[in-house]
């Protein structure tokens, strides 16, 4: 029984990540399509991604040689199956997370860390000043935004516990199962909209586009931390790119948007299942459209001492303000 | 990956770095302008990249000044292989008005290996993309070779 | 401060038509070779680049026969692309090194040189674009500065400062140019088209262009 | 002369007077003054004057500049004249005040090649170091007080005692140069 | 994180005769505490070339010093061969040049103004930029023949005369741009982020401009009232009525950073419209060039003796020529080139000090040198690890066998 | 007799006598000194964990010097004990074998690393001091023992701290350390003086047994969180820690980070056994809590800015301590409230304790990756570095085990003990959890940093001849290294073993009076 457990969630945990890179790859195709007609353009095919990462598999793949070679080429394969492994933590629609007794909310958040920590790493050990200068980007992003990260993770949590919402308080399912919008006054509906909004505009410095396109400025720093990566590796690093896209935007998307369309119609079963699965994943790239397209697409970059300042003050604020209405919300 | 699968889809993500090696800047205005909207390069899924490394093809302007000759080398060997060089303009197609100095030492084929020449003074955006056009019938060439390579074996 | 300006327009821009030229096809077709088989055979329609201004400087067509090796398009060439073959006495174009500047055409005194539209001129060898012939032009009006005027430029020896060297008479392609040595020279003004080579050689600076007015053609 | 307030004077002399004015005060110094034309009536559209001056006079030429405006420096030109190097340093006066009335001012100095030094007018016009280094290098001339002496356009492995532009045996060797195509 | 200071290279791939430039940025973290600056990447030598070349020739040599401003560079270089052999254009021919001048402004500036958002990440600007770039683009097509390196002036006037379609043509892009271009300049001088990006960055102060000897957008953005279009007016701006845009003029005060030269230069995208519908309002008849037959031109420019200095405003500053002809010599004696980008980069260094990198290309793009560049900054020093650098000979081995390769016999 | 019956006087008694031992062993040669130092310190390690074992196996063992019997606590007659008496409960069991594994590492990686010193008998001998004392302070129950063992470890780590006594910077931490030690110590030989004055008698079972919540009472309280968290290094009280981390010799740092963890222990053990459910109420908890978040937020805010990297590691130890506090003073609140300790108290608690643990092993064995570095290259500027991780590979992959343990990498262990803080800390104020979310990025942040600067990036070409340091050195990182890839691989081994029964021990405090009172 027990191996057979393990047997069905290796098959169903490997299907998951293999749906998700095409769907990360798939949604970077839609991405770069919408982006191209807002800018009057016509834009690549869909399916451009794709090509891109297969003709990097084919292609050389040059270990500068200054580099540190079994960090350089660690990293970016660290990289991604950290971002891999989040989706076996997230829910799918109604269907339950596929390890979802052993990680949550806290393992999620630590695995976009870890993704970030490892592309600086492997930007370190490219030896090569501009990498340094991405990866140092990186990292000071990375600690820029995690107030705010940290701060709506918390609260839901938190919300989960004090609300008495059925479930862990951390895990994800719970938030699914029961959509915290219906438990909360409204004062919590506003400081819910605050966690939303902040969560948003942590999108961007998580994907690294947009306003916060810091790390691997092209016209800056000549796409900083990857400028030494070419051929298997620079392809990882492209796939983590677009997974993390994807899993910050299925992260929101369980956070706040946990609606189920089948419940909805009144399924059940099989049908119900299948149903919200597609379901989710369209409010997924709904999320995406709007949080990483749109926000991309209309904003120019910051500096990196600007960013830090919009995190640690802006946003960060923005998401204590949420915190704050929410626990005012629980007290009266 | 097996080469003529590969060849066969390389050319549908070509990867452009660019490097200008004393051009007069017309050339390159006019590469901008195949990635502005009228002309938009990345339908054929080619994007500039800002470095050598990420690149498959290169567009080099220019006579290549002394200076720059090195430098012209060495973002030739960051490119991993296989790669593309295509001289965008008269002046690193020949030297173009530039032709007899103390600090050139192009034009461009003197010093690496080129695939296309698109001449024009500068080219307009759509000849670049004619250009880029050859580069491509280039490499399908190579695969159509390989496949009747492989076919002629196996007879 | 995530609703700026720019995001309405690009919401504005999303309802517009795409500001692109599909030239010459929209996008990248599964293969490049066969779509382009496929149009020579006219069974898809390739998209036509952005159309040309009227004045459009393109690549060069040289009307060999037509050309006298009057040399004057090596003289004002400023990219070293016309080359002359003195066992011909005619001359070769290097497209390769051509800047278009079309100073060439426009001081051509047969007009056998002249600026054709077509501007898609790739190669992988350059050396396939030298234009040794192109054959006759028909030539377009508007073309050229000199085109439209109703004068010509021709020469004249002042006959008082000429010596007789007869480098003049040497020197002109079209043999415009007469006299005995040591006797000043003539130009036939109806035979000379204004070349100045003879000015060029001329040890005394005895020759002086002049306009007259065409009346009839040539 | 250092501390004088950095600032261009808002009322121009006409150029008779800047003429009069410093052929007093330089004695040796000859000036032609060129009338620019143009516009639909070809009428008089700005003035240039160009003033030859002795090496040991050049100081004192700027020092007078100076007391008329901030000389705004432009480019310094030059050529090798067989015994003398030609130094021609281009400036204008009055560039911000009134429609038309900018003065260019051309100083034209021989420095004999036996003494190829000049003095630098670097501390007074910072933005005269890139025409002063390339001076140097392609025409050899030393500027005294110049603090950079690193090629700015030559590559550099360029053999430091050759002159491009100069026309004797300094000069470049005629297999230095290279035919393209 | 207190860091150690090291060094990143930027450049050196930058284009034009004397613009091309390596900086060696020193940073303490992102801030810049010192910059050297090394031009002369891409000296090419025109200087020399242009001794063995007839004048004629040398214009088109100018008109390829840079393929941007191209014309402001023959322009220069025509005015001091005009000075030198004193030669006398006539006024439609000064119109013309007048026109196209702007005409290369405008495209310049719109071009600089669409790049400088691209170096900020500002893509969809960007790409809204060039869009609307095209159209200026298109009537330089109709009117020169070419969108680049347009050949259009000759010695002594212009090539080809403005027929009524051309202008009508341009008065068509006129009023386009009057509608249209509003929308891009609003979009990016009140887009937060840009202007965050923009306004105290790579700061020039006035007295710094002076002596400095900045030009141009530069030295206006600092508040230095200076345009030779309205100082030593040349051709036909001496009978139109050119201002210098100045940004105290319009917003109170000139900082002199990335912001006001932003400002100044779209301003000016205004200020050349107007004169252009000046100039086809008062274009005289006439004729176009003072010698239409180019071989006796160059009979005469044979004969000519003296030096001769031309300067213009381009749309990156002034541009000097200075020309000196020899009689019985067809070529130029010597001639000196001197760009306004030469003038202005002399002025990095200060405007580095105390910026961070992120501004670095910024900032060498705010005086506008070359476009283009940007993206390709910093490719070429790049992972400079000392990798073998091969001869063409090895090279073509090498590509042989890699043919060989992908052939397999 | 059977043998095992006397451990915790062993664990004791056999690094004392080789402290006295030392001087005389040095007397026959270098390689003997060694040997006393390794053989020593290795049978300290084993007994540590003999003791440990018979803990888990036979609960709470008492000691009682000079007894009758070594179990009998209560003389005949007596309704408490007057004896010196150790009691090892599953928590002092647990500290004492903390305090074995980071002496023997340290033990061996000093072996190479002090070559070349001179006075290295003085060393030994202080070091071994220094075992006795933490050793003391883990398994004593009784509070004027507790002090003299303080003592002892304080004076030997003031000898080591300014071991290199030619260094101003040494003596200068040696001072301050002293000072802060001595007010502390003063502290707490008041608060034990005033409970010897009211209650007469120093047992802490007994103690615990009678304390009321007087207004002395509450006085002596605060004078001892006061002391102890001085010791522990909580913030405000923390400044001697950088110093004196920093200059002390990296062997020794390793144990001076498990003294300040016992420090830590002794203020649990006030807080919960002395005192028990009467401190929870009221403030002391969110003292506890309110210094946590400080210590953590300022301790890694500091540490970001340093460019020294053993100062560096020393300001992360007060952020990492604040994680400690911050677990202790959660699980102090709910320790009144049964449903509150089952819900998350306990889990704070659990995860305070394996957090404790985890934070000695990989802070000592990031003070020993510093230490080596300091021997390859002579110096302990991280901008001087570069470029390492060629040279050194061992250490590297060393150094990044102890670095990704204490950014709390998943699946370090790291992780799980932070993991249980968060999961626990939330329920009372979301703003714990983000404060230690946040403070656990900026921690590996500055590691990535650390890791970058000294072993990533170009390599100095004053670094080229640099080697790896000799196998003794690594031996002893790996010691630590063994132990967090241990941890991590069967966490929830670790924790039902290691943790749970502390936990429980420090909870229990019925249990622990009874063990004493009414064995
Ligand atoms: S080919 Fe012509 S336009 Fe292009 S860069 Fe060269 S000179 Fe400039
Ligand atoms: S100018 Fe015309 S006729 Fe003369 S050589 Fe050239 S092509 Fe021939
Ligand atoms: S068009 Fe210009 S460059 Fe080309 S051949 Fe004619 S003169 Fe030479
Ligand atoms: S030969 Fe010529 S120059 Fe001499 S006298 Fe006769 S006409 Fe005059
Ligand atoms: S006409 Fe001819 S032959 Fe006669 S003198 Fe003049 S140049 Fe000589
Ligand atoms: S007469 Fe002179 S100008 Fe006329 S065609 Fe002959 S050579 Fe040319
Ligand atoms: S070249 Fe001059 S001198 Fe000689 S024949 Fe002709 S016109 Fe007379
Ligand atoms: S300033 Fe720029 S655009 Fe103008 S000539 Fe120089 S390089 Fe070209």
């Amino acid at each position: 029984m027990m191996i057979l457990t393990i047997l069905l969630k290796l098959v169903a945990g490997s299907a998951l990540m293999l749906l998700a890179l095409l769907l990360a790859l798939l949604f970077d195709g839609v991405d770069r399509i919408i982006n191209a007609r807002m800018q009057r353009r016509w834009g690549p095919p869909l399916f451009q991604p794709f090509y891109d990462i297969l003709k990097l598999l084919g292609k050389e793949n040059i270990v500068p040689r200054r580099a540190i070679a079994w960090i350089f080429n660690s990293a970016p394969w660290m990289a991604l199956a950290s971002m891999l492994v989040v989706f076996l933590y997230m829910p799918v629609g109604s269907l339950p997370a596929i390890l979802g007794g052993e990680g949550d909310l806290v393992l999620i958040l630590y695995m976009l860390g870890f993704c970030g920590v490892c592309m600086a790493l492997g930007g370190f050990a490219s030896s090569n000043p501009i990498a340094n200068v991405g990866a140092q980007r990186e990292m000071i992003l990375m600690m820029s935004y995690e107030l705010p990260l940290a701060v709506v993770a918390s609260t839901m949590a938190w919300v989960a516990y004090r609300y008495g919402l059925p479930g862990e308080a951390w895990n994800l399912e719970t938030f699914v199962a029961n959509p915290v919008w219906n438990v909360v006054g409204k004062a919590g509906i506003l400081g819910l909209l605050c966690l939303l909004f902040a969560m948003v505009l942590v999108v961007p410095g998580e994907t690294g586009k947009g306003l916060m396109d810091i790390p691997e400025a092209k016209t800056e720093i000549l796409e900083g931390l990857i400028i030494e990566y070419s051929g298997v590796n620079l392809a990882m690093l492209k796939l983590t790119f677009a997974l993390r896209a994807l899993a910050i935007s299925a992260i929101i998307t369980v956070l706040f948007f946990p609606l189920s369309l089948g419940k909805l119609i009144g399924f059940s079963g099989c049908f119900l299942y299948a149903l919200d699965f597609l379901w989710f994943w369209v409010k997924v790239f709904v999320v995406l459209i709007v949080v990483v397209t749109f926000m991309r697409s209309s904003l120019g970059r910051l500096k990196i001492g600007q960013a830090s300042h919009f995190y640690w003050i802006n946003v960060a604020g923005l998401s204590i303000a949420g915190m704050l209405l929410l626990s005012i919300d629980r007290i009266f | 990956m097996k080469l003529e699968k590969y060849l066969e889809i390389l050319p549908k993500s070509l990867w452009v770095t660019t490097c200008n090696s004393g051009s007069c800047n017309g050339c390159d205005i006019e590469i901008v302008a195949t990635i502005s909207p009228r002309y938009d390069i990345e339908r054929f899924g080619m994007k500039l990249v800002g470095t050598p490394r990420h690149a498959d093809v290169l567009v080099v302007t220019g006579p290549v000044t002394t200076y720059m000759k090195d430098r012209l080398l060495r973002i030739y060997h960051q490119i991993p292989d296989p790669k593309v060089v295509v001289v965008v303009g008269n002046c690193g197609a020949s030297g173009d008005v530039f032709y007899r100095s103390y600090s050139l030492e192009g034009p461009v084929d003197r010093i690496i290996p080129v695939d296309v020449y698109v001449h024009g003074c500068p080219p307009r955006p759509e000849a670049i993309i004619e250009g880029v056009a050859k580069a491509v019938l280039k490499l399908e060439g190579k695969r159509k070779e390989l496949i009747c390579a492989a076919q002629g074996e196996t007879e | 401060m995530v609703f700026n300006k720019m995001s309405i327009e690009l919401l504005r821009q999303m309802t517009d038509a795409p500001f692109t030229n599909p030239f010459p096809v929209p996008g990248m077709p599964d293969s490049l070779t066969d779509a382009l088989l496929a149009a020579a055979e006219g069974k898809i329609s390739l998209n036509p680049p952005v159309e040309t201004g009227k004045r459009f400087r393109g690549k060069l067509a040289y009307d060999k026969a037509k050309c006298i090796g009057c040399k004057l398009c090596v003289r004002v060439c400023p990219a070293n692309a016309t080359e002359y073959l003195p066992e011909e006495k005619k001359i070769l174009i290097h497209i390769d090194r051509c800047c278009f500047c079309a100073q060439c055409t426009e001081v051509c005194p047969v007009k056998c040189l002249s600026m054709t539209k077509d501007f898609l001129i790739s190669s992988y060898d350059r050396k396939e674009q030298i234009v040794t012939d192109s054959g006759p032009v028909e030539l377009e009006s508007g073309t050229s500065a000199s085109d439209s005027t109703a004068s010509k430029t021709v020469y004249r020896i002042s006959p008082e400062s000429c010596i007789g060297c007869t480098k003049c008479a040497r020197a002109c392609p079209v043999g415009a140019i007469s006299g005995t040595v040591k006797q000043p020279h003539v130009i036939d003004e109806t035979v000379c088209i204004g070349c100045g080579k003879c000015a060029e050689g001329c040890p005394k600076d005895a020759i002086h262009p002049a306009d007259v007015s065409v009346a009839g053609t040539k | 002369m250092m501390n004088r307030s950095i600032d261009y004077v808002k009322e121009p002399l006409s150029s008779e007077a800047v003429i009069a004015r410093l052929e007093e005060r330089l004695p040796d110094i000859r000036i032609q003054r060129r009338d620019r034309v143009g516009g639909r009536d070809n009428s008089v559209q700005y003035v240039d004057l160009w003033i030859q001056v002795e090496k040991g006079r050049f100081l004192q030429t700027i020092e007078e500049l100076f007391r008329l405006d901030f000389p705004h420096f432009h480019v310094m030109s030059g050529d090798d004249v067989g015994d003398d190097v030609l130094l021609n340093y281009h400036f204008s006066l009055f560039r911000v005040s009134e429609h038309g009335k900018r003065l260019g001012v051309s100083v034209c100095v021989l420095v004999p090649k036996s003494d190829l030094h000049m003095p630098s007018l670097f501390d007074r016009i910072p933005g005269i170091e890139y025409s002063e280094r390339e001076m140097r290098e392609m025409l050899g001339v030393e500027f005294e007080g110049l603090p950079m002496k690193g090629f700015i356009f030559l590559p550099e492995n360029w053999d430091e005692n050759v002159k491009p532009w100069r026309r004797d045996k300094d000069g470049l060797n005629p297999d230095m140069m290279r035919d393209l195509s | 994180m207190s860091a150690k200071t090291y060094t990143v290279p930027i450049g050196p791939v930058h284009v034009g005769l004397k613009e091309p430039i390596t900086a060696w940025l020193d940073l303490d973290g992102e801030k810049i505490v010192g910059a050297r600056v090394r031009p002369g990447a891409i000296h090419r030598g025109i200087e020399m070339m242009g001794r063995e070349r007839n004048p004629i020739q040398v214009i088109y040599l100018a008109e390829r010093i840079c393929g941007i401003c191209s014309f402001s560079h023959i322009t220069a270089f025509l005015r001091a061969v005009e000075d030198a052999a004193q030669i006398q254009v006539p006024a439609r021919g000064q119109y013309i040049r007048s026109l196209v001048l702007e005409l290369e402004r405008v495209h310049s500036h719109i071009l600089w103004a669409g790049v400088a958002c691209y170096s900020i990440g500002f893509d969809s600007a960007f790409q809204l930029g060039m869009l609307m770039r095209e159209r200026v683009m298109d009537v330089l097509e109709a009117y020169t023949g070419n969108r680049v390196n347009y050949g259009v002036g000759t010695v002594g006037g212009v090539r080809w005369d403005i027929t009524p379609e051309v202008d009508a043509v341009i008065r068509d892009m006129i009023r386009y741009y009057r509608s249209e271009f509003s929308a891009f300049y609003d979009i990016v001088t009140q887009d937060p982020i840009a202007k965050a990006r923009m306004r105290d960055v790579g700061v020039l102060s006035y007295e710094d401009a002076i002596r400095l000897c900045a030009l141009g957008p530069t030295a206006r953005a600092s508040g230095v009232r200076c345009d030779l279009r309205w100082s030593a007016p040349y051709e036909a701006y001496g009978d139109l009525d050119v201002k210098p845009v100045v940004p105290q003029d319009y917003v109170g005060e000139a900082r002199g950073d990335v912001f006001d030269r932003f400002l100044v230069r779209v301003l000016e995208v205004y200020q050349s419209l107007d004169l252009m519908e000046k100039i086809l309002d008062g274009l005289p008849e006439g004729d176009i060039v003072f010698e239409k037959s180019v071989v006796k031109v160059l009979s005469l420019l044979k004969k000519a003796e003296g030096t001769g200095w031309g300067i213009i405003e381009a749309p990156r500053g002034d541009d000097s020529r200075v020309v000196h002809l020899t009689s019985g010599n067809e070529n130029l004696t010597w001639w000196k080139v001197r760009a306004p980008t030469y003038a202005n980069a002399v002025s990095w260094p200060v405007m580095f000090m105390g910026n961070e990198l992120a501004d670095a290309p910024l900032i060498i793009n705010s005086i506008d040198p070359c476009i283009s560049c940007m993206e390709r900054m910093l490719v070429t020093n790049a992972g400079t690890g000392g990798e073998q650098i091969m001869t063409r000979e090895q090279l073509l081995d090498l590509s042989r066998e890699k043919t060989r390769r992908l052939m397999p016999a | 007799m059977n043998w095992s019956e006397h451990l915790p006087a062993l664990v004791i008694a056999i690094p004392l006598l080789g402290a006295f031992a030392a001087p005389l062993v040095s007397l026959g040669g270098k390689t003997l000194r060694n040997l006393l130092l390794i053989v020593v310190s290795f049978v300290t390690l084993a007994i540590a964990f003999l003791l440990w074992r018979s803990v888990l196996a036979h609960g709470t063992i008492l000691y009682v010097m000079g007894g009758e019997s070594f179990s009998l606590t209560l003389p005949s007659g007596f309704t408490f004990p007057v004896r010196i008496m150790f009691e090892i409960d599953a928590l002092s069991a647990f500290m004492g074998l903390t305090v074995g594994i980071a002496s023997f590492a340290g033990a061996l990686f000093s072996l190479q690393y002090m070559r070349g010193f001179s006075g290295l008998h003085r060393f030994v001998s202080l070091y071994f001091l220094l075992t006795v004392g933490a050793m003391g302070m883990s398994l004593t129950g009784d509070m004027f023992n507790f002090f003299v063992f303080i003592e002892i470890a304080s004076v030997a780590s003031f000898g080591l701290i300014a071991f290199w006594r030619d260094k101003p910077e040494a003596i200068e931490a040696s001072f301050k350390y002293m000072l802060l030690s001595q007010i502390s110590a003063m502290l707490i030989l008041i608060a034990v003086g005033s409970i010897y004055g009211k209650y007469n008698f120093l047992n802490m079972a007994a103690i615990a047994n009678a304390v009321q919540m007087s207004t002395l009472d509450k006085l002596i309280l605060a004078l001892l969180v006061a002391a102890l968290a001085m010791k522990c290094g909580a913030f405000p009280m923390s400044m001697w820690m950088p110093d004196s981390y920093a200059e002390s010799p990296s062997g020794v740092t390793c144990l001076l980070v498990t003294v300040s963890q016992v420090s830590l222990y002794g203020l649990m053990r006030v807080c919960f056994t002395l005192f028990g459910t009467v401190a929870q109420s009221g403030f002391i908890p969110w003292i506890f809590i309110v210094l946590g978040l400080m210590s953590m937020f300022f301790g890694v805010t500091m540490a970001v800015i340093q460019h020294e990297i053993k100062r560096l590691i020393g300001y992360h130890s007060i952020s990492q301590v604040g994680y400690m506090l911050l677990a202790f003073g959660v699980g102090l609140a709910a320790l009144h409230d049964p449903r509150a300790l089952a819900d998350y108290g306990f889990t704070a608690i659990k995860g305070g304790l394996f957090h404790m643990v985890n934070y000695s092993m990989y802070k000592g064995l990031l003070f020993l990756a510093a230490g080596a570095l300091y021997y390859a290259t002579g110096t302990r500027d991280l901008n001087e570095m570069g470029g390492l991780a060629r040279r050194m590979p061992y250490t590297t992959v060393l150094f990044l085990i102890a670095a990704a343990a204490i950014s709390g990498i998943p699946p370090f262990n790291g992780y799980v003990s932070k993991l249980l803080i968060y999961e626990s800390v939330f329920t009372v104020h979301p703003l714990l959890s983000a404060v230690a979310l946040v403070t656990s990025v900026l921690t590996l942040a500055s590691f990535v940093k650390i890791f970058q600067t000294a072993f990533l990036g170009p390599e100095k070409n004053k670094w080229r001849s640099v080697r790896e340091v000799p196998a003794s050195m690594v031996l002893g990182m790996m010691v630590f290294g063994v132990v967090i890839i241990g941890f991590s691989l069967f966490p929830s081994w670790t924790l039902s073993s290691l943790v749970e029964p502390a936990a429980k021990a420090l909870i229990d405090q019925a249990g622990y009076i009874s063990a004493v009172l009414h064995p």
